[in-house]
Protein backbone atom coordinates (compact mmCIF):
# COMPACT_ATOMS: atom_id res chain seq x y z
CA UNK A 1 0.00 0.00 0.00
CA UNK A 2 1.38 3.27 -1.03
CA UNK A 3 0.42 5.42 1.79
CA UNK A 4 2.69 3.21 4.39
CA UNK A 5 5.69 5.28 5.49
CA UNK A 6 8.82 4.63 4.35
CA UNK A 7 11.51 5.68 7.24
CA UNK A 8 15.30 6.32 5.79
CA UNK A 9 17.96 7.01 8.69
CA UNK A 10 21.61 8.29 7.78
CA UNK A 11 23.97 8.57 10.70
CA UNK A 12 26.44 12.49 10.97
CA UNK A 13 28.85 10.89 13.91
CA UNK A 14 26.43 10.74 17.00
CA UNK A 15 23.03 12.49 15.07
CA UNK A 16 21.14 10.51 13.43
CA UNK A 17 19.05 11.78 10.73
CA UNK A 18 15.51 10.33 9.89
CA UNK A 19 13.27 11.30 6.73
CA UNK A 20 9.73 9.98 6.65
CA UNK A 21 7.96 9.82 3.28
CA UNK A 22 4.36 9.38 3.51
CA UNK A 23 1.33 8.78 5.99
CA UNK A 24 2.37 8.31 10.14
CA UNK A 25 -0.13 6.12 11.38
CA UNK A 26 0.62 3.32 14.61
CA UNK A 27 2.68 1.58 11.60
CA UNK A 28 4.66 4.41 10.08
CA UNK A 29 4.87 5.27 14.05
CA UNK A 30 6.26 2.22 14.89
CA UNK A 31 8.34 2.00 12.37
CA UNK A 32 10.38 4.96 13.28
CA UNK A 33 10.20 4.23 16.88
CA UNK A 34 12.20 0.95 15.83
CA UNK A 35 14.63 2.68 13.94
CA UNK A 36 15.16 5.23 16.91
CA UNK A 37 15.49 2.65 19.60
CA UNK A 38 18.19 0.83 17.39
CA UNK A 39 19.77 4.47 16.89
CA UNK A 40 19.76 5.15 20.77
CA UNK A 41 21.23 1.54 21.31
CA UNK A 42 24.04 2.70 19.20
CA UNK A 43 25.07 5.83 20.95
CA UNK A 44 23.15 8.29 19.02
CA UNK A 45 22.86 11.60 21.45
CA UNK A 46 20.25 13.54 19.02
CA UNK A 47 17.65 12.06 16.18
CA UNK A 48 16.86 14.77 13.75
CA UNK A 49 13.60 13.63 12.25
CA UNK A 50 12.98 15.42 8.84
CA UNK A 51 8.69 15.38 8.10
CA UNK A 52 9.16 17.04 5.01
CA UNK A 53 7.53 14.46 3.04
CA UNK A 54 4.47 13.28 5.68
CA UNK A 55 1.52 15.14 5.07
CA UNK A 56 -0.56 13.61 7.86
CA UNK A 57 0.54 12.00 11.49
CA UNK A 58 -2.55 10.57 12.77
CA UNK A 59 -2.76 11.07 16.54
CA UNK A 60 -1.79 7.28 16.78
CA UNK A 61 1.23 8.46 15.29
CA UNK A 62 1.88 10.98 17.36
CA UNK A 63 1.15 9.24 20.64
CA UNK A 64 4.34 6.60 19.43
CA UNK A 65 6.64 9.47 18.31
CA UNK A 66 5.57 11.16 22.22
CA UNK A 67 6.59 7.68 23.23
CA UNK A 68 10.54 7.70 21.36
CA UNK A 69 10.86 11.15 22.82
CA UNK A 70 10.75 9.78 26.12
CA UNK A 71 12.71 7.24 25.84
CA UNK A 72 15.01 9.43 24.44
CA UNK A 73 14.58 11.97 27.26
CA UNK A 74 15.54 9.00 29.39
CA UNK A 75 18.59 8.60 27.70
CA UNK A 76 19.92 12.22 27.83
CA UNK A 77 19.60 12.47 24.28
CA UNK A 78 18.18 15.24 22.16
CA UNK A 79 15.07 15.04 19.59
CA UNK A 80 14.53 17.71 16.94
CA UNK A 81 12.19 17.62 14.41
CA UNK A 82 11.91 19.84 11.06
CA UNK A 83 10.24 19.95 7.66
CA UNK A 84 6.89 20.28 9.32
CA UNK A 85 3.55 21.04 7.40
CA UNK A 86 1.62 23.78 9.62
CA UNK A 87 -1.24 21.30 10.17
CA UNK A 88 1.52 18.80 11.80
CA UNK A 89 3.03 21.36 13.70
CA UNK A 90 -0.23 22.28 15.10
CA UNK A 91 -1.27 19.00 16.29
CA UNK A 92 2.54 18.73 17.46
CA UNK A 93 1.75 21.83 19.52
CA UNK A 94 -1.93 20.84 20.96
CA UNK A 95 -0.28 17.68 22.02
CA UNK A 96 2.55 18.90 23.68
CA UNK A 97 5.10 17.43 21.82
CA UNK A 98 6.61 20.62 20.82
CA UNK A 99 7.16 21.37 24.66
CA UNK A 100 9.80 19.10 24.88
CA UNK A 101 11.09 18.11 21.73
CA UNK A 102 12.75 21.26 19.48
CA UNK A 103 11.34 22.16 16.09
CA UNK A 104 12.72 23.69 13.58
CA UNK A 105 11.66 24.80 10.05
CA UNK A 106 14.79 23.47 8.01
CA UNK A 107 16.93 20.38 8.63
CA UNK A 108 19.72 22.42 8.49
CA UNK A 109 18.69 24.70 11.37
CA UNK A 110 17.83 21.49 13.59
CA UNK A 111 21.48 20.29 12.52
CA UNK A 112 23.43 22.82 13.36
CA UNK A 113 21.19 23.12 16.57
CA UNK A 114 21.84 19.96 17.79
CA UNK A 115 25.50 20.38 16.66
CA UNK A 116 25.68 17.58 14.02
CA UNK A 117 28.47 17.36 11.33
CA UNK A 118 28.07 18.98 7.78
CA UNK A 119 25.08 17.09 5.93
CA UNK A 120 26.06 14.52 2.87
CA UNK A 121 24.26 13.94 0.29
CA UNK A 122 20.74 12.93 1.49
CA UNK A 123 20.18 9.17 0.64
CA UNK A 124 16.96 8.66 -1.91
CA UNK A 125 14.10 7.95 -0.29
CA UNK A 126 12.10 5.03 -2.41
CA UNK A 127 8.36 4.70 -2.53
CA UNK A 128 5.73 7.16 -3.36
CA UNK A 129 4.53 10.12 -1.23
CA UNK B 1 -30.42 6.35 6.59
CA UNK B 2 -31.64 3.63 9.01
CA UNK B 3 -30.32 5.53 11.55
CA UNK B 4 -32.06 8.01 13.43
CA UNK B 5 -30.89 8.68 17.06
CA UNK B 6 -27.81 11.29 16.57
CA UNK B 7 -29.11 13.58 14.97
CA UNK B 8 -27.57 17.01 14.63
CA UNK B 9 -29.37 20.19 15.97
CA UNK B 10 -27.95 22.16 12.43
CA UNK B 11 -30.36 21.54 9.42
CA UNK B 12 -28.66 20.35 6.89
CA UNK B 13 -27.36 22.57 4.21
CA UNK B 14 -30.46 22.41 1.97
CA UNK B 15 -29.35 22.28 -1.71
CA UNK B 16 -25.57 21.82 -1.42
CA UNK B 17 -23.92 19.75 -3.53
CA UNK B 18 -23.89 16.86 -1.28
CA UNK B 19 -21.10 13.80 -2.36
CA UNK B 20 -21.21 10.20 -0.13
CA UNK B 21 -18.97 8.11 0.78
CA UNK B 22 -18.72 4.34 2.11
CA UNK B 23 -15.03 2.47 3.35
CA UNK B 24 -14.98 -0.69 4.68
CA UNK B 25 -13.78 -0.62 8.40
CA UNK B 26 -9.61 -1.62 6.86
CA UNK B 27 -6.36 -0.16 7.42
CA UNK B 28 -5.71 2.54 5.39
CA UNK B 29 -8.99 3.02 4.34
CA UNK B 30 -8.96 6.42 6.31
CA UNK B 31 -6.55 7.89 3.79
CA UNK B 32 -8.22 6.90 0.89
CA UNK B 33 -11.30 8.88 2.59
CA UNK B 34 -9.09 11.86 2.57
CA UNK B 35 -8.78 11.64 -1.24
CA UNK B 36 -12.66 13.21 -1.62
CA UNK B 37 -11.97 15.76 1.54
CA UNK B 38 -8.65 16.65 -0.86
CA UNK B 39 -11.04 17.02 -4.23
CA UNK B 40 -13.93 18.95 -2.54
CA UNK B 41 -11.46 21.25 -0.69
CA UNK B 42 -9.98 22.10 -3.87
CA UNK B 43 -13.39 22.53 -5.58
CA UNK B 44 -14.14 25.25 -3.59
CA UNK B 45 -10.54 26.72 -3.41
CA UNK B 46 -9.61 26.30 0.03
CA UNK B 47 -6.28 27.04 0.72
CA UNK B 48 -3.80 23.74 0.75
CA UNK B 49 -3.18 23.80 4.63
CA UNK B 50 -7.11 24.03 5.47
CA UNK B 51 -7.73 21.05 3.61
CA UNK B 52 -4.85 19.54 5.39
CA UNK B 53 -6.51 20.17 8.28
CA UNK B 54 -9.82 18.93 7.34
CA UNK B 55 -7.77 15.17 6.31
CA UNK B 56 -6.24 15.36 9.67
CA UNK B 57 -9.44 15.78 11.23
CA UNK B 58 -11.42 13.45 8.85
CA UNK B 59 -8.55 10.54 10.12
CA UNK B 60 -9.46 11.19 13.07
CA UNK B 61 -13.14 10.54 13.08
CA UNK B 62 -12.23 7.30 10.80
CA UNK B 63 -9.67 6.04 12.85
CA UNK B 64 -12.07 6.55 16.19
CA UNK B 65 -14.66 4.52 14.37
CA UNK B 66 -12.37 1.83 13.18
CA UNK B 67 -10.91 0.99 16.71
CA UNK B 68 -13.79 1.97 18.88
CA UNK B 69 -17.64 1.53 17.32
CA UNK B 70 -17.39 -2.22 16.66
CA UNK B 71 -19.91 -1.52 13.96
CA UNK B 72 -22.03 -4.79 12.69
CA UNK B 73 -21.64 -3.54 8.93
CA UNK B 74 -18.24 -2.86 8.92
CA UNK B 75 -18.48 0.45 7.10
CA UNK B 76 -17.97 4.01 7.72
CA UNK B 77 -20.15 6.46 6.31
CA UNK B 78 -19.16 10.11 5.16
CA UNK B 79 -20.93 12.27 3.74
CA UNK B 80 -19.10 15.79 2.43
CA UNK B 81 -21.17 19.30 1.68
CA UNK B 82 -20.02 22.24 -0.01
CA UNK B 83 -21.80 25.43 0.69
CA UNK B 84 -22.17 29.21 1.80
CA UNK B 85 -21.94 32.00 -1.05
CA UNK B 86 -18.81 31.82 -3.08
CA UNK B 87 -16.81 34.25 -2.22
CA UNK B 88 -18.43 34.73 1.20
CA UNK B 89 -18.13 31.94 4.21
CA UNK B 90 -17.67 28.74 1.61
CA UNK B 91 -17.40 26.08 3.78
CA UNK B 92 -16.44 22.15 3.45
CA UNK B 93 -18.68 19.93 5.89
CA UNK B 94 -17.65 16.51 6.68
CA UNK B 95 -20.01 13.89 8.63
CA UNK B 96 -18.75 10.65 9.46
CA UNK B 97 -21.09 7.69 10.63
CA UNK B 98 -20.87 4.76 12.21
CA UNK B 99 -23.70 2.02 12.75
CA UNK B 100 -21.82 1.38 16.13
CA UNK B 101 -21.81 0.98 19.94
CA UNK B 102 -21.84 5.06 20.43
CA UNK B 103 -20.23 6.33 23.45
CA UNK B 104 -20.61 8.47 26.50
CA UNK B 105 -19.93 12.08 24.64
CA UNK B 106 -19.92 14.12 28.25
CA UNK B 107 -17.36 10.71 30.14
CA UNK B 108 -15.21 11.30 28.00
CA UNK B 109 -12.14 13.19 29.71
CA UNK B 110 -10.27 15.96 28.09
CA UNK B 111 -6.95 15.21 27.30
CA UNK B 112 -3.97 17.68 28.13
CA UNK B 113 0.47 17.76 27.08
CA UNK B 114 0.95 16.89 31.11
CA UNK B 115 -1.57 13.57 31.53
CA UNK B 116 0.62 12.99 28.12
CA UNK B 117 3.57 13.35 29.03
CA UNK B 118 3.61 12.72 32.99
CA UNK B 119 1.22 10.22 33.57
CA UNK B 120 1.97 8.35 30.54
CA UNK B 121 -1.48 8.42 28.81
CA UNK B 122 -0.93 9.15 25.15
CA UNK B 123 -3.66 8.47 23.47
CA UNK B 124 -7.13 10.15 23.85
CA UNK B 125 -6.08 13.21 21.66
CA UNK B 126 -8.33 12.01 18.75
CA UNK B 127 -11.54 13.94 19.61
CA UNK B 128 -9.72 17.35 20.46
CA UNK B 129 -7.56 17.67 17.68
CA UNK B 130 -10.56 16.98 15.50
CA UNK B 131 -12.37 20.07 17.50
CA UNK B 132 -8.77 21.95 17.03
CA UNK B 133 -8.81 21.80 13.75
CA UNK B 134 -12.46 22.30 12.65
CA UNK B 135 -14.04 25.50 12.89
CA UNK B 136 -17.71 23.72 14.13
CA UNK B 137 -17.99 20.43 15.81
CA UNK B 138 -20.80 18.36 16.40
CA UNK B 139 -21.11 14.68 17.85
CA UNK B 140 -24.20 13.14 18.59
CA UNK B 141 -23.96 9.35 20.03
CA UNK B 142 -25.93 6.65 21.03
CA UNK B 143 -27.00 3.57 20.83
CA UNK B 144 -27.40 3.19 16.71
CA UNK B 145 -23.54 4.72 16.50
CA UNK B 146 -21.80 7.73 16.79
CA UNK B 147 -22.13 11.03 14.35
CA UNK B 148 -19.43 13.38 13.68
CA UNK B 149 -20.62 16.22 12.07
CA UNK B 150 -18.06 19.22 11.34
CA UNK B 151 -17.58 22.23 9.49
CA UNK B 152 -14.28 23.99 7.80
CA UNK B 153 -15.08 27.47 6.20
CA UNK B 154 -12.56 28.74 3.60
CA UNK C 1 -29.46 -1.61 -3.68
CA UNK C 2 -33.06 -0.78 -5.24
CA UNK C 3 -32.43 -1.38 -9.04
CA UNK C 4 -32.01 -5.29 -10.60
CA UNK C 5 -32.46 -4.74 -13.74
CA UNK C 6 -29.00 -4.13 -15.54
CA UNK C 7 -27.40 -6.85 -13.54
CA UNK C 8 -23.85 -8.04 -14.83
CA UNK C 9 -23.13 -11.54 -15.05
CA UNK C 10 -19.93 -11.97 -13.49
CA UNK C 11 -20.35 -12.07 -9.59
CA UNK C 12 -19.54 -9.27 -7.47
CA UNK C 13 -15.69 -10.13 -5.87
CA UNK C 14 -16.91 -11.39 -2.73
CA UNK C 15 -14.74 -9.85 0.42
CA UNK C 16 -12.85 -7.39 -2.14
CA UNK C 17 -12.71 -3.78 -0.42
CA UNK C 18 -15.67 -1.89 -1.39
CA UNK C 19 -16.27 1.56 -1.16
CA UNK C 20 -19.09 3.42 -2.70
CA UNK C 21 -19.33 6.97 -3.93
CA UNK C 22 -22.49 9.27 -4.68
CA UNK C 23 -22.08 11.91 -6.39
CA UNK C 24 -24.85 14.60 -7.30
CA UNK C 25 -25.32 15.23 -11.28
CA UNK C 26 -23.54 18.71 -11.26
CA UNK C 27 -20.76 20.15 -13.06
CA UNK C 28 -17.14 18.65 -12.61
CA UNK C 29 -18.30 16.33 -9.92
CA UNK C 30 -16.86 13.56 -12.67
CA UNK C 31 -13.19 15.02 -11.36
CA UNK C 32 -14.27 14.72 -7.75
CA UNK C 33 -15.00 11.42 -8.01
CA UNK C 34 -11.55 10.42 -10.08
CA UNK C 35 -9.81 11.16 -6.76
CA UNK C 36 -11.29 8.00 -5.79
CA UNK C 37 -9.81 6.08 -8.74
CA UNK C 38 -6.62 7.94 -7.82
CA UNK C 39 -6.53 6.89 -3.97
CA UNK C 40 -7.63 3.51 -5.15
CA UNK C 41 -5.20 3.27 -7.66
CA UNK C 42 -2.33 4.21 -5.62
CA UNK C 43 -3.72 1.94 -2.32
CA UNK C 44 -2.73 -1.22 -4.98
CA UNK C 45 0.45 0.85 -6.57
CA UNK C 46 -1.27 1.07 -9.77
CA UNK C 47 1.19 2.54 -12.44
CA UNK C 48 0.12 6.20 -12.20
CA UNK C 49 -0.19 5.73 -16.47
CA UNK C 50 -3.01 3.09 -15.72
CA UNK C 51 -4.77 5.35 -13.55
CA UNK C 52 -5.05 7.87 -15.44
CA UNK C 53 -6.84 5.65 -17.92
CA UNK C 54 -9.49 4.73 -15.29
CA UNK C 55 -9.99 7.92 -14.24
CA UNK C 56 -10.59 8.68 -17.92
CA UNK C 57 -12.72 5.92 -18.13
CA UNK C 58 -14.74 7.05 -15.17
CA UNK C 59 -14.95 10.20 -16.47
CA UNK C 60 -16.33 9.39 -19.42
CA UNK C 61 -19.34 7.27 -17.57
CA UNK C 62 -20.12 9.72 -15.25
CA UNK C 63 -20.43 12.34 -17.96
CA UNK C 64 -22.63 10.29 -19.96
CA UNK C 65 -25.12 9.92 -16.60
CA UNK C 66 -25.01 13.39 -16.25
CA UNK C 67 -25.64 14.10 -20.18
CA UNK C 68 -27.79 11.47 -20.85
CA UNK C 69 -29.61 9.37 -18.31
CA UNK C 70 -32.05 12.35 -17.00
CA UNK C 71 -32.03 10.67 -13.28
CA UNK C 72 -34.66 11.51 -11.10
CA UNK C 73 -32.47 11.29 -7.72
CA UNK C 74 -29.63 13.57 -9.91
CA UNK C 75 -27.05 11.36 -8.50
CA UNK C 76 -24.45 9.02 -10.06
CA UNK C 77 -23.96 6.19 -7.98
CA UNK C 78 -20.39 4.74 -7.99
CA UNK C 79 -18.69 1.84 -6.61
CA UNK C 80 -15.11 0.89 -6.28
CA UNK C 81 -13.37 -2.52 -5.94
CA UNK C 82 -9.83 -3.46 -5.16
CA UNK C 83 -9.23 -7.49 -5.46
CA UNK C 84 -6.91 -10.21 -7.21
CA UNK C 85 -4.12 -11.55 -5.52
CA UNK C 86 -1.45 -8.92 -4.31
CA UNK C 87 1.22 -9.85 -6.54
CA UNK C 88 -0.43 -11.89 -9.41
CA UNK C 89 -3.41 -10.31 -11.46
CA UNK C 90 -4.85 -6.99 -8.97
CA UNK C 91 -7.42 -4.98 -10.16
CA UNK C 92 -9.53 -2.00 -9.39
CA UNK C 93 -13.04 -2.11 -10.79
CA UNK C 94 -15.67 0.63 -11.01
CA UNK C 95 -19.21 0.39 -11.41
CA UNK C 96 -20.94 3.39 -12.55
CA UNK C 97 -25.10 3.05 -12.18
CA UNK C 98 -27.57 5.50 -12.61
CA UNK C 99 -30.80 5.18 -11.66
CA UNK C 100 -32.13 7.25 -14.91
CA UNK C 101 -33.99 6.06 -18.60
CA UNK C 102 -31.30 3.80 -19.85
CA UNK C 103 -31.29 3.20 -23.88
CA UNK C 104 -30.87 0.63 -26.34
CA UNK C 105 -27.17 -0.70 -25.78
CA UNK C 106 -27.18 -2.58 -28.78
CA UNK C 107 -28.17 0.36 -31.55
CA UNK C 108 -25.62 2.52 -30.38
CA UNK C 109 -23.41 3.23 -33.79
CA UNK C 110 -19.88 3.16 -33.48
CA UNK C 111 -17.71 6.27 -34.14
CA UNK C 112 -14.85 6.13 -36.27
CA UNK C 113 -12.40 8.32 -37.43
CA UNK C 114 -13.58 8.64 -40.64
CA UNK C 115 -17.69 9.89 -39.39
CA UNK C 116 -15.63 12.10 -37.17
CA UNK C 117 -13.94 13.91 -39.57
CA UNK C 118 -15.07 13.62 -42.80
CA UNK C 119 -19.30 13.31 -41.40
CA UNK C 120 -18.61 16.16 -38.66
CA UNK C 121 -20.04 13.65 -36.16
CA UNK C 122 -17.66 14.23 -33.85
CA UNK C 123 -19.02 13.05 -30.59
CA UNK C 124 -20.19 9.72 -29.56
CA UNK C 125 -16.47 8.20 -28.35
CA UNK C 126 -17.69 8.00 -24.76
CA UNK C 127 -18.53 4.62 -24.74
CA UNK C 128 -15.71 3.36 -27.16
CA UNK C 129 -13.11 5.07 -25.16
CA UNK C 130 -14.42 3.45 -21.54
CA UNK C 131 -13.92 -0.47 -23.73
CA UNK C 132 -10.08 0.93 -25.17
CA UNK C 133 -9.08 1.65 -21.86
CA UNK C 134 -10.60 -0.87 -19.70
CA UNK C 135 -9.48 -4.21 -19.52
CA UNK C 136 -13.19 -5.76 -18.79
CA UNK C 137 -16.13 -3.83 -19.40
CA UNK C 138 -19.76 -4.73 -19.05
CA UNK C 139 -22.90 -2.33 -19.72
CA UNK C 140 -26.46 -3.54 -18.50
CA UNK C 141 -29.21 -0.49 -19.12
CA UNK C 142 -32.56 -0.53 -19.16
CA UNK C 143 -35.72 1.49 -17.82
CA UNK C 144 -34.33 1.25 -14.51
CA UNK C 145 -31.54 2.59 -15.23
CA UNK C 146 -27.67 2.06 -16.58
CA UNK C 147 -24.74 0.09 -15.04
CA UNK C 148 -21.28 0.28 -16.70
CA UNK C 149 -19.07 -2.31 -14.40
CA UNK C 150 -14.90 -2.10 -15.64
CA UNK C 151 -12.39 -3.42 -14.07
CA UNK C 152 -8.71 -3.00 -14.69
CA UNK C 153 -5.93 -4.69 -13.69
CA UNK C 154 -2.64 -3.22 -12.69
CA UNK D 1 -13.78 25.73 -9.35
CA UNK D 2 -10.01 24.52 -9.29
CA UNK D 3 -10.25 21.91 -11.70
CA UNK D 4 -11.25 24.33 -14.78
CA UNK D 5 -8.72 24.69 -17.81
CA UNK D 6 -6.49 27.40 -17.64
CA UNK D 7 -5.25 28.88 -21.23
CA UNK D 8 -2.57 31.09 -21.44
CA UNK D 9 -1.15 31.95 -25.32
CA UNK D 10 1.89 33.53 -26.36
CA UNK D 11 2.87 34.49 -29.96
CA UNK D 12 6.12 33.90 -31.56
CA UNK D 13 6.17 35.30 -35.23
CA UNK D 14 3.11 33.29 -36.91
CA UNK D 15 3.10 30.86 -34.26
CA UNK D 16 0.73 30.82 -31.68
CA UNK D 17 1.73 28.91 -28.28
CA UNK D 18 -1.07 27.34 -25.98
CA UNK D 19 -0.28 26.12 -22.44
CA UNK D 20 -3.27 24.50 -20.55
CA UNK D 21 -3.69 23.98 -17.31
CA UNK D 22 -6.15 21.61 -16.23
CA UNK D 23 -9.00 19.15 -16.62
CA UNK D 24 -10.35 20.25 -20.34
CA UNK D 25 -14.16 19.35 -20.40
CA UNK D 26 -16.46 21.43 -22.88
CA UNK D 27 -15.47 24.71 -21.02
CA UNK D 28 -12.02 24.18 -20.91
CA UNK D 29 -12.42 23.42 -24.95
CA UNK D 30 -14.28 26.41 -25.80
CA UNK D 31 -11.98 28.49 -24.07
CA UNK D 32 -9.16 26.72 -26.34
CA UNK D 33 -11.47 27.23 -29.23
CA UNK D 34 -11.76 31.19 -28.37
CA UNK D 35 -8.20 31.72 -27.98
CA UNK D 36 -7.44 29.27 -30.91
CA UNK D 37 -10.09 31.38 -33.46
CA UNK D 38 -8.95 34.57 -32.39
CA UNK D 39 -5.11 33.71 -33.33
CA UNK D 40 -6.13 32.12 -36.16
CA UNK D 41 -7.81 35.87 -36.90
CA UNK D 42 -5.11 37.28 -36.48
CA UNK D 43 -2.71 35.38 -38.83
CA UNK D 44 -1.55 32.16 -36.97
CA UNK D 45 -0.45 29.82 -39.66
CA UNK D 46 0.49 27.70 -36.84
CA UNK D 47 -0.83 26.49 -33.44
CA UNK D 48 1.10 24.95 -30.58
CA UNK D 49 -0.52 23.24 -27.83
CA UNK D 50 0.85 22.06 -25.23
CA UNK D 51 -0.85 20.39 -22.55
CA UNK D 52 2.04 19.32 -19.72
CA UNK D 53 -0.29 20.14 -17.64
CA UNK D 54 -3.34 18.89 -18.31
CA UNK D 55 -4.42 15.41 -17.29
CA UNK D 56 -7.36 14.49 -18.24
CA UNK D 57 -8.93 15.63 -22.07
CA UNK D 58 -12.31 14.45 -22.10
CA UNK D 59 -14.20 13.08 -24.98
CA UNK D 60 -16.70 16.41 -25.18
CA UNK D 61 -13.08 18.19 -25.00
CA UNK D 62 -11.16 16.06 -27.36
CA UNK D 63 -14.46 16.87 -29.78
CA UNK D 64 -14.07 20.59 -29.36
CA UNK D 65 -10.47 20.12 -30.20
CA UNK D 66 -11.36 18.48 -33.19
CA UNK D 67 -13.51 21.23 -34.31
CA UNK D 68 -10.55 23.61 -33.97
CA UNK D 69 -8.48 21.15 -35.85
CA UNK D 70 -11.06 21.26 -38.40
CA UNK D 71 -11.37 25.01 -38.63
CA UNK D 72 -7.17 25.24 -38.64
CA UNK D 73 -6.79 22.93 -41.90
CA UNK D 74 -9.35 25.50 -43.44
CA UNK D 75 -7.56 28.17 -43.03
CA UNK D 76 -4.39 26.09 -44.32
CA UNK D 77 -2.80 26.77 -40.91
CA UNK D 78 -1.35 23.70 -39.24
CA UNK D 79 -2.23 22.08 -35.39
CA UNK D 80 0.46 20.35 -33.39
CA UNK D 81 0.41 19.63 -29.86
CA UNK D 82 2.88 18.16 -27.12
CA UNK D 83 3.88 17.48 -23.41
CA UNK D 84 0.87 15.03 -23.92
CA UNK D 85 0.39 12.09 -21.44
CA UNK D 86 0.32 8.37 -22.24
CA UNK D 87 -3.36 8.82 -21.88
CA UNK D 88 -4.30 11.78 -23.80
CA UNK D 89 -1.77 10.84 -26.40
CA UNK D 90 -3.99 7.10 -26.83
CA UNK D 91 -7.23 9.08 -26.79
CA UNK D 92 -5.63 11.59 -29.50
CA UNK D 93 -5.05 8.29 -31.43
CA UNK D 94 -8.57 6.19 -30.91
CA UNK D 95 -10.07 9.63 -31.80
CA UNK D 96 -8.00 9.95 -35.03
CA UNK D 97 -7.00 13.66 -33.95
CA UNK D 98 -3.18 12.03 -34.32
CA UNK D 99 -4.19 11.56 -38.06
CA UNK D 100 -4.70 15.21 -38.93
CA UNK D 101 -2.81 17.24 -36.60
CA UNK D 102 0.68 16.15 -35.50
CA UNK D 103 1.83 15.21 -32.15
CA UNK D 104 5.57 16.02 -30.87
CA UNK D 105 7.02 15.15 -27.87
CA UNK D 106 8.14 18.14 -26.09
CA UNK D 107 7.19 21.65 -27.01
CA UNK D 108 10.85 22.49 -28.46
CA UNK D 109 10.57 19.80 -31.21
CA UNK D 110 6.71 21.18 -31.76
CA UNK D 111 8.38 24.50 -32.46
CA UNK D 112 10.96 23.33 -34.42
CA UNK D 113 8.77 20.69 -36.80
CA UNK D 114 6.26 24.74 -37.43
CA UNK D 115 9.51 26.38 -38.14
CA UNK D 116 8.80 28.91 -35.05
CA UNK D 117 11.00 31.43 -33.98
CA UNK D 118 13.54 30.07 -30.81
CA UNK D 119 11.63 30.53 -27.80
CA UNK D 120 11.42 33.04 -25.24
CA UNK D 121 10.89 32.99 -21.53
CA UNK D 122 7.41 31.14 -21.02
CA UNK D 123 4.42 33.11 -19.29
CA UNK D 124 3.63 32.20 -15.65
CA UNK D 125 0.48 29.86 -16.09
CA UNK D 126 -1.89 30.96 -12.62
CA UNK D 127 -4.06 28.87 -11.09
CA UNK D 128 -3.72 25.05 -10.18
CA UNK D 129 -3.21 22.09 -11.95
N1 LIG E 1 -16.93 6.38 16.86
C1 LIG E 1 -16.80 6.01 18.16
N2 LIG E 1 -17.49 4.94 18.63
C2 LIG E 1 -17.37 4.56 19.91
N3 LIG E 1 -16.58 5.18 20.81
C3 LIG E 1 -15.88 6.25 20.40
C4 LIG E 1 -15.95 6.72 19.07
N4 LIG E 1 -15.15 7.81 18.96
C5 LIG E 1 -14.61 8.00 20.17
N5 LIG E 1 -15.04 7.08 21.06
C6 LIG E 1 -14.70 7.00 22.50
O1 LIG E 1 -14.14 8.24 22.89
C7 LIG E 1 -12.82 8.05 23.41
C8 LIG E 1 -11.94 9.21 23.05
O2 LIG E 1 -11.67 9.23 21.66
P1 LIG E 1 -10.44 10.06 21.10
O3 LIG E 1 -10.46 11.41 21.68
O4 LIG E 1 -10.50 10.00 19.63
O5 LIG E 1 -9.14 9.31 21.61
P2 LIG E 1 -8.62 7.81 21.38
O6 LIG E 1 -9.25 7.29 20.14
O7 LIG E 1 -7.15 7.98 21.28
O8 LIG E 1 -9.03 7.05 22.62
C9 LIG E 1 -12.36 6.72 22.84
O9 LIG E 1 -11.40 6.11 23.64
C10 LIG E 1 -13.66 5.94 22.77
O10 LIG E 1 -13.98 5.39 24.03
N1 LIG F 1 -25.93 6.59 -18.82
C1 LIG F 1 -26.64 6.71 -19.96
N2 LIG F 1 -27.98 6.89 -19.92
C2 LIG F 1 -28.68 7.02 -21.07
N3 LIG F 1 -28.12 6.97 -22.29
C3 LIG F 1 -26.80 6.80 -22.40
C4 LIG F 1 -25.98 6.65 -21.25
N4 LIG F 1 -24.71 6.47 -21.67
C5 LIG F 1 -24.73 6.50 -23.00
N5 LIG F 1 -25.99 6.69 -23.46
C6 LIG F 1 -26.41 6.73 -24.88
O1 LIG F 1 -25.38 6.19 -25.69
C7 LIG F 1 -24.93 7.15 -26.65
C8 LIG F 1 -23.43 7.01 -26.88
O2 LIG F 1 -22.72 7.43 -25.74
P1 LIG F 1 -21.18 7.81 -25.84
O3 LIG F 1 -20.48 6.75 -26.60
O4 LIG F 1 -20.67 8.05 -24.50
O5 LIG F 1 -21.12 9.15 -26.72
P2 LIG F 1 -21.76 10.59 -26.45
O6 LIG F 1 -22.01 10.74 -24.98
O7 LIG F 1 -20.75 11.53 -26.99
O8 LIG F 1 -23.04 10.61 -27.26
C9 LIG F 1 -25.34 8.49 -26.08
O9 LIG F 1 -25.52 9.45 -27.08
C10 LIG F 1 -26.64 8.14 -25.38
O10 LIG F 1 -27.72 8.10 -26.27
Amino acid sequence: MSETCRVSVERRGDVAVFWTDGYINNQGGEEIAREAYSELDRGARALVMNLAKTRIVNSIGISILIEVLEKVMERKAVLAFCGLTPTIDKTFRIMGLAQYAAIYPTEEEALRAVGAAAPTARPQVTGPQ
Amino acid sequence: MAQRDPAPSTPPAAGAPEVSLTIPVAPEMEIVATAQADALGEYIDMPRDKIDEVKLALVEACINAFEHAQTQDNQVHITFRVGGRIGAGEWLEIEVLDRGRGFDTAGVESPSPQKTFEERRRRGWGLHIIKSLMDEVEIASGERGTRILMRKYK
